[in-house]
């Protein structure tokens, strides 16, 4: 087959134990296209795509490729007909070199004996330089920023030769300027390539896109062409309503510094230093946005003010209080909430029910605990009252936290670090991956808590995010504040600068 | 295994069960003891109805007892000194049944019979035969553990050696374990590769170590066994130079015959050449190895114990002083 | 001298059984399967491999060939054993833990009970004799360390830069690194992650079967259903202490076994203390030199233990 | 999907299950002759049959099980104990030692001492791994192995130089073994001619420890937390370390505990081969156990009752003691198998659907 003219997948039905997560849904893509496919956080999207590499094997439907009827039970069947996808959660091996994760996928280099590396590099040294993107092929994936990672996925996928591209949600974890290169480069590569694009991003999806599909509850409610609907109709038909972002906007008071950093250091495992010389203060009531290109040590950052992590000079005082390399309990006790990075592993654990994951850093605390002997029923009500509360939708709060979406997990450790009434909240990508709802819901709760004087830390990748809800903008660069900006003046021109290193001043 | 004699439920049919540890063909310790009521049945030809339980870890001896018991079993032979408390607790429970263990010295209550194999004795000869044939007067003795039947065996050993060539050096290793043939042979390579030229051990596992002389063929390097089941093996055949076994068939007659006379027991039968609980045997293959002399020496030393039991001063030992 | 020579010339055949089942552990874990039955298997590698040079071909010229042919037959069944592990574990998602147990228990059980039925009690086979590599084996010193051992051990030690060489730079190697760590990857590429599974423990168990009647044939010459006495479950452990790494794991069984070697030759030279705290040696020593190594990489195979479902969220 | 299909899918499986559990066994069972019929019946009738062998899969099912709940602690901590065997040996050795030093006290107290210092002993054999993992990163796969072995050797030890009876010495026998235990520290038997002792309430009081520790304290939420999720609990302020290590104590503790029970209920006095396979049955019935009380008081009791059946065979029908590793093997194979074919909703599903396709047409 030398060319994807079209491909339809036709009334897909597919169940999950207790589940229908597709029902009868219909796509068609044609030569040159690039088709979006939106919809709110376990809509099906993902689901659809699996069906479609032959990972996932439908109950109903057919997928008919230049009109002619296919059945892919396993990606290699795919993969033959030139279908390739960048998945959401990124496919590769993270203690294997970039080479070797591509050589996996590339027969061609399976030798008998040996692996032919040699033709690997010049594969990827070729579709680098057809679709000018640069990978270092000898690096370890465990070693690349999530950006980095991220382009090492569509070398990859590239490499195997597709001739047809799915991308799931590819922009989620990038940088803003990341992104404008991503959306450049898929502009550029949709001349030889019809594409799929899943993105909760709808200014992506309105730039890119030629058509566009929402999916909601498993079927399609929406189907037509992106130009004829602005994104707040799109929003509107993904959601069932009106979604509109919160901003920042209401003048006030900051208390005292909650929270001083001074010259701390922090080595990186690999002996470079991954703060270098930081100083950071941030007031009670005040949102500090930290901007950044993933991987500049912001979630050291995080780390080091939540005692997950030494410190190898400086000071940080939390409500004049050294905390430097004291304990984690310690810093919780002080009044510090944490919304880490990896909400799946690090801010819930997944196979705790969601009722006992409420109350993870308050065990302790005479209202659940008395003598140590838990108190179940104050564990159930705290639970009823903050599912209510920060609407957690889950069937009872007895089930295990991990079976929940990725949005409904970021409300359960939003609702733990909101109800124990912190003094100050660190909040690391809060939304990222969350579809418009969710994403809405939570900035409104982060507002809501400056309201009533918490101090937050915003470490995001978006600077939209940052620019919404911020009072004022840190830029790391390398471990170094390179400067503080108000949030009302700064530009995102000025911004992106100084993420790049460039300082004025 | 359960091996039922020809003999019908009569009253002139004594049943008897084992109870061993390890299996009844180790050619070694329960080997010694199955071969025994073996003998024994062949010796009072339908008078005595057999059955053995292998692998019995102490717990597992405490059911297959009582299944014994409930099976009408006559007599109970726990044979290894860990049974001692469950045969002691269980002849407290059922009077009308007469259990052995040993080895112990102890005299039991009614109903318990004991028996203590003297093995210092036959330590004693191997170690006469080991110093008089070792050319470089290096010995080496590959031990389990450092307890019971193999302590007696291997002290008696060293001072039968002594016996002969005073000045004799004798390396000692244990293994720690009483299955680990693997082990075993491990320490007699060791042992050889330092320059011991006979070596012996006691416990199943000393297989291993008799093993690994083999592996020497045409090498001067001998083993003295403990139980003559290593004579016949091929191996034996071409390096086990002598052994000596225990002969359980008197003891297992008498008891036989003492249950049928209505003695339950309340004695321990002591075992060694004076009354012919051991026997001993030469290698003939391996004759060109020992004169005349030797034999006459091993004969004068059996006689010795015959008149003179008990005289093996085995506890005076100490292995950290050779 | 002398002394430290013997250590090291008993020594280093003392570690090839450790060596081989450590090595095809290895292989297992890398593809993410557990299998604490690596006991068993050796033990039924041990039983086969001495069966049929027992049975067929006791004595006369042809006895090497049967005795290659054991051992060639410990490996198959070794195979076959991971493959019956396979299924239970891979193709029935059994937990790996408990399973390796089962599978344990059943082959110590069956090697045992088949010996009893077909052999009898424990039994010495002529087994197969030294090789003293030509030339080498006459350097002194050197020569009776490195190069007078049977054929096996030659093999064995060959067999760390092969599985160096298999694991980094074969496409199966590769392959098994990435269902041992992210099988869903490695799914998403058309790998068959159960297959490559399947094939690891083949592997895996061939080694240690291989392993098992390197023990009956070439160490101990003799088999009985006691004789592995947990050197399945050093070999698990040596694992862990070699960081899935062949070489590593060399070290590791070249470690327990010199101190074996070492142990024993200080006991015979008379001690003054128990010699129960000789026997402990090998296994103190294992434990502390991890213990204070600085190496402290962490390359567990992610998804060691865990069974892959396409379909299963995880 | 209908109720009954769930319950004839369930029923079936567990029907293959019985089956191939019987044709596996019967293959090597032929081979060697033995008689198929007579061996399963044995396994499965006789242990049940008298109040004897009933109680004898009771005594088993108590040292796996105090075992059994050791290891859930460790195992809801996130370390599989595979040391329970060493554990126990210590705890033998540390419960008679002080059973033969405290030999004035009054007896309820004495006990109580006994199985105190058994528990001590265990547990200080469950640190040693613990704090290695905790402090160390040595992989307690690697550390219990190990440790195993170097208990085995301090066993003998123990029993052979400083505890041996000093009548084995006088009398010249030398065996490897302690003084017998007082009388009156011997837990009373429950049953006249049986061998059932008082350890089986310990059991009962144990598990509920355990469900209450585990479930209800604070305590066991957290240390269940650092189990289940490393980073997460330390990101909640939990110590992961205190934890990892408090929980191989307790876990050790409990294998010492077993061990004390063994020696005052059954033993009397320590001897070798007490511990032999306890360590690792005791894990076997944990997981089977679901890593729960409620489940590993009836796995023990299985698992005992396999135990006695299977070694009831080689008096009964007279297949070789091995065989009775070869049953139990098989069939924790197949339940394990079983087990996991049972729960999986996704092939629950897909067969469903299968049977459903073909009905429609
Ligand atoms: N393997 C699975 N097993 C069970 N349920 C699943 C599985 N995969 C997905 N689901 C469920 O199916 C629904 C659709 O999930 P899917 O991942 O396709 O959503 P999505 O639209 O991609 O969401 P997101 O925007 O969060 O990526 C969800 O409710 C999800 O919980
Ligand atoms: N080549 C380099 N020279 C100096 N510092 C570097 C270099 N590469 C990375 N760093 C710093 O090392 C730190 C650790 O890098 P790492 O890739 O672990 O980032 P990260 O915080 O995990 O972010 P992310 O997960 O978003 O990639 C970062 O703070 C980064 O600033
Ligand atoms: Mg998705
Ligand atoms: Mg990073």
């Amino acid at each position: 087959m030398d060319k994807i003219t079209s491909l339809r997948m036709e009334n897909i039905t597919k169940t999950f134990p207790g589940m229908k997560a597709l029902d009868n849904v219909t796509i068609e893509v044609k030569e040159g296209e690039i088709f979006a496919l939106v919809g709110e956080n376990g809509a099906g999207k993902t689901t659809l795509m699996n069906v479609l590499m032959g990972l996932y094997q439908s109950d109903g439907g057919c997928i008919i490729l230049n009109g002619q009827k296919v059945c892919f039970t396993s990606p290699n069947d795919s993969f033959g007909c030139g279908i390739g996808m960048v998945h959401q959660r990124y496919m590769l091996v993270p203690n294997l070199t970039v080479k070797e994760n591509i050589a996996l996928g590339l027969k061609k280099a399976w030798k008998k004996v040996k692996l032919d590396m040699d033709f690997v590099v010049s594969k990827i040294e070729e579709i680098g330089e057809k679709y000018d993107l640069v990978v270092d092929p000898d690096a370890y994936i465990w070693q690349l920023s999530v950006g980095e990672q991220q382009k090492v996925e569509l070398v990859k996928t590239l490499c195997l030769g597709a001739k047809f591209l799915i991308l799931d949600e590819p922009t989620s974890a990038l940088t803003p300027q990341e992104i404008d290169e991503l959306i450049q480069l898929l502009k550029t590569m949709n001349k030889k390539l019809p594409m799929i694009f899943i993105s909760h991003k709808l200014k992506e999806v309105k730039e890119l896109s030629h058509k566009l599909a929402i999916l909601r509850h498993g079927k399609i409610v929406f189907c037509g062409d992106t130009n004829d609907y602005s994104s707040s109709d799109i929003a509107a038909l993904m959601t069932g309503r009106e979604v509109k972002m919160p901003e920042n906007n209401e003048e006030k008071e900051f208390g005292d510094y909650a929270l001083e950093l001074k010259n701390v250091n922090v080595k990186s495992i690999r002996g470079f230093l991954a703060l270098n010389d930081l100083n950071l203060k941030v007031r009670s009531g005040e949102i500090m946005g930290l901007a950044g290109v993933s991987g500049n040590g912001q979630l050291e950052l995080a780390q080091i003010i939540n005692g997950l992590r030494k410190i190898d000079g400086g000071e940080i005082l939390f409500l004049n209080e050294h905390i430097e390399n004291t304990s984690p309990i310690d810093i919780i006790q002080k009044g510090m909430g944490y919304i880490p990075e990896d909400r799946n592993t690090e801010g819930i654990v997944p196979s705790f029910s969601i009722k006992e994951n409420l109350i993870l850093k308050d065990i302790e605390n005479e209202q659940f605990s008395n003598h140590t002997i838990i108190n179940n029923k104050a564990i159930n009500d705290n639970a009823e009252k903050l599912r209510e509360q920060f609407d957690i939708r889950c069937v009872n709060t007895s089930l295990s936290a991990g079976a929940l979406s990725g949005g409904n997990i970021q409300k359960v450790i939003l609702a733990r670090e909101i109800a124990r009434k912190p003094k100050f909240l660190v909040a690391v990508y809060p939304t990222r991956g969350l579809d418009m709802g969710a994403a809405q819901f939570i900035h409104s709760k982060l507002l809501e808590m400056r309201k009533n004087g918490v101090g937050i830390l915003l470490i995001s990748e978006e600077l939209d995010e940052i620019m919404n809800l911020s009072d004022n903008i840190a830029v790391i660069f390398k471990g170094h504040i390179q400067k503080v900006l108000p949030a009302k003046t700064a530009t995102r021109r000025e911004i992106g600068m100084l993420m790049a290193g460039v300082n004025n001043d | 295994g359960s091996e039922e004699s020809a003999a019908k439920e009569d009253d002139g049919v004594v049943k008897v069960a084992l109870i061993v540890e390890n299996t009844i063909d180790d050619k070694g310790w329960c080997q010694a003891m199955h071969d025994g009521i073996l003998a024994a049945q062949e010796r009072m030809p339908g008078e005595i109805e057999y059955s053995y339980s292998e692998k019995m870890k102490p717990v597992d001896a405490g059911s297959a007892a009582r299944q014994y018991v409930a099976d009408g079993y006559d007599i109970i032979i726990g044979h290894g000194a860990q049974y001692k408390n469950l045969i002691l607790e269980m002849a407290d429970e059922y009077p009308d049944v007469t259990f052995a263990f040993g080895t112990s010295a102890e005299v039991g209550p009614e109903n318990v019979v004991t028996y203590m194999p003297e093995s210092e004795e036959t330590g004693y000869l191997s170690g006469i035969i080991a110093a008089t044939i070792s050319k470089v007067d290096v010995l080496g003795v590959v031990g389990p553990v450092d307890g019971g039947d193999a302590a007696r065996y291997n002290r008696g050993f060293v001072l039968g050696a002594k016996s002969v060539k005073p000045d004799v050096e004798v390396m000692v290793a244990h293994t720690g374990s009483f299955s680990d043939y693997i082990k075993a042979g491990e320490v007699a390579q060791s042992q050889i590769k330092a320059g011991v030229d006979v070596l012996t051990g006691s416990s199943q596992q000393a297989l291993g170590a008799l093993r690994a002389t083999a592996d020497y063929p045409d090498e001067d390097i001998w083993w003295v066994g403990q139980d003559l089941a290593q004579l016949k093996m091929a191996e034996g055949q071409l390096k086990c130079v002598a052994a000596s076994s225990y002969d359980y068939a008197p003891v297992i007659v008498s008891l036989v015959e003492n249950v049928k006379n209505g003695v339950k027991g309340g004695y321990c039968v002591p075992m060694n050449f004076a009354n012919g609980g051991f026997i001993f045997g030469f290698n003939e293959a391996l004759s060109d190895l020992y004169g005349s002399d030797l034999e006459d020496a091993i004969n004068a030393q059996i006689s010795e114990f015959v008149n003179n039991p008990n005289s093996v001063d085995w506890k005076s030992v100490d292995y950290s002083q050779l | 001298m002398d002394f430290i020579v013997n250590i090291l010339a008993l020594g280093i055949p003392f570690s090839v059984a450790l060596l081989l089942a450590s090595i095809g552990e290895m292989f297992n874990q890398r593809s993410g399967i557990f299998n604490l039955g690596c006991e068993g298997i050796m033990a039924m590698g041990a039983f086969i491999g001495m069966l049929i040079p027992y049975s067929v071909g006791q004595g006369g010229a042809t006895a090497e060939i049967y005795n290659f042919l054991g051992i060639i037959a410990g490996a198959l069944v070794g195979a076959l054993l991971g493959l019956v592990f396979g299924v239970v574990v891979i193709t029935f998602k059994a937990k790996q833990g408990i399973a390796g147990i089962g599978m344990q228990l059943f082959c110590v059980g069956a090697a045992g009970t088949l010996f009893r039925h077909f052999v009898g009690g424990t039994q010495s086979i002529p087994g197969i004799g030294k090789f003293y590599i030509p030339l080498l084996s006459k350097i002194p010193i050197l020569g009776q360390i490195f190069f007078s051992h049977n054929i096996l051990v030659y093999i064995a030690f060959l067999f760390v830069p092969l599985s160096v060489y298999i694991l980094f730079k074969t496409p199966w190697g590769l392959r098994v690194r990435a269902v041992g760590t992210y099988p869903r990857a490695a799914d998403s590429l058309g790998i068959n992650v159960n297959r490559v599974r399947f094939q690891a423990l083949a592997v895996g168990g061939a080694l240690a079967g291989l392993a098992g009647a390197y023990l009956s044939l070439c160490q101990a010459k003799m088999f009985s259903d006691e004789m592995i006495a947990g050197r399945g479950f050093i070999a698990v452990a040596l694992v862990y202490f070699g960081h899935w790494d062949p070489i590593k794991i060399m070290w590791g069984a070249l470690l327990f076994s010199l101190a074996q070697s070492f142990q024993l030759a200080v006991q015979g030279q008379g001690i003054n203390f128990p010699y129960e705290f000789a026997v402990m040696l090998p296994y103190v020593l294992v434990i502390l030199t991890l213990a204070f190594s600085r190496d402290k990489k962490k390359q567990e195979p992610a998804a060691l233990g865990i069974a892959f479902d396409r379909e299963k969220r995880t | 999907m209908t109720r009954q299909f769930k319950i004839l899918y369930k029923t079936s499986i567990i029907l293959i299950a019985v089956i191939a559990t019987l044709l596996i066994g019967s293959v090597i069972l032929v081979t060697i002759d033995a008689d198929v019929f007579r061996t399963y019946l044995v396994i499965l009738t006789e242990p049940l049959k008298n109040k004897i062998q009933l109680t004898e899969v009771i005594i088993r099912s108590i040292p796996l099980s105090v075992i059994a709940l050791g290891i859930t602690v460790a195992y809801r901590s996130g370390i599989i104990n595979i040391g329970a065997e060493g554990q126990m040996a210590i705890g033998i050795l540390t419960s008679t030692a002080a059973a033969l030093a405290f030999y004035n006290v009054p007896r309820p107290l004495n006990i109580i001492i006994i199985v105190v210092c058994g528990a001590i002993g265990g547990g200080i054999w469950g640190f040693i791994p613990g704090i290695l993992k905790a402090k160390l990163k040595v992989s307690e796969l690697l550390s219990t192995v190990m440790l195993n072995y170097i208990a085995a050797q301090f066993y003998t030890f123990f029993l052979r130089g400083p505890m041996i009876d000093p009548a084995e010495l006088t009398l010249g026998s030398g065996t490897p073994q302690s003084m017998r235990l007082e009388k009156t520290v011997w837990l009373d038997r429950l049953i006249r001619g049986t061998r059932l002792h008082t350890g089986i309430f310990l059991v009962f009081v144990l598990a509920i420890f355990i469900y209450i520790l585990l479930w209800k304290t604070s305590f066991g939420y957290k240390l269940r937390a650092a189990g289940a999720s490393e980073k997460a609990a330390k990101y909640g302020g939990i110590k992961v370390a205190f934890f990892v290590t408090v929980s191989m104590v307790i876990s050790g503790a409990f294998a010492g505990i077993a061990g004390s029970v063994e020696i005052l209920g059954v033993h009397h006095r320590a001897i070798e081969g007490i511990t032999s396979g306890y360590g690792f049955s005791g894990l076997v019935v944990a997981l089977f156990g679901g890593l729960h009380p409620a489940g590993i008081i009836p796995a023990s009791f299985l698992f005992g009752l396999l135990l006695v059946g299977a070694d009831m065979t080689q008096r009964i029908v007279g297949v070789p003691a091995n065989m009775v590793q070869v049953l139990e093997g098989i069939i924790i194979l197949v339940i394990v198998a079983a087990q996991q074919v049972l729960n999986d909703k996704y092939l629950m599903d897909k067969i469903w659907k299968k049977f459903h396709a073909e009905e429609a047409k």
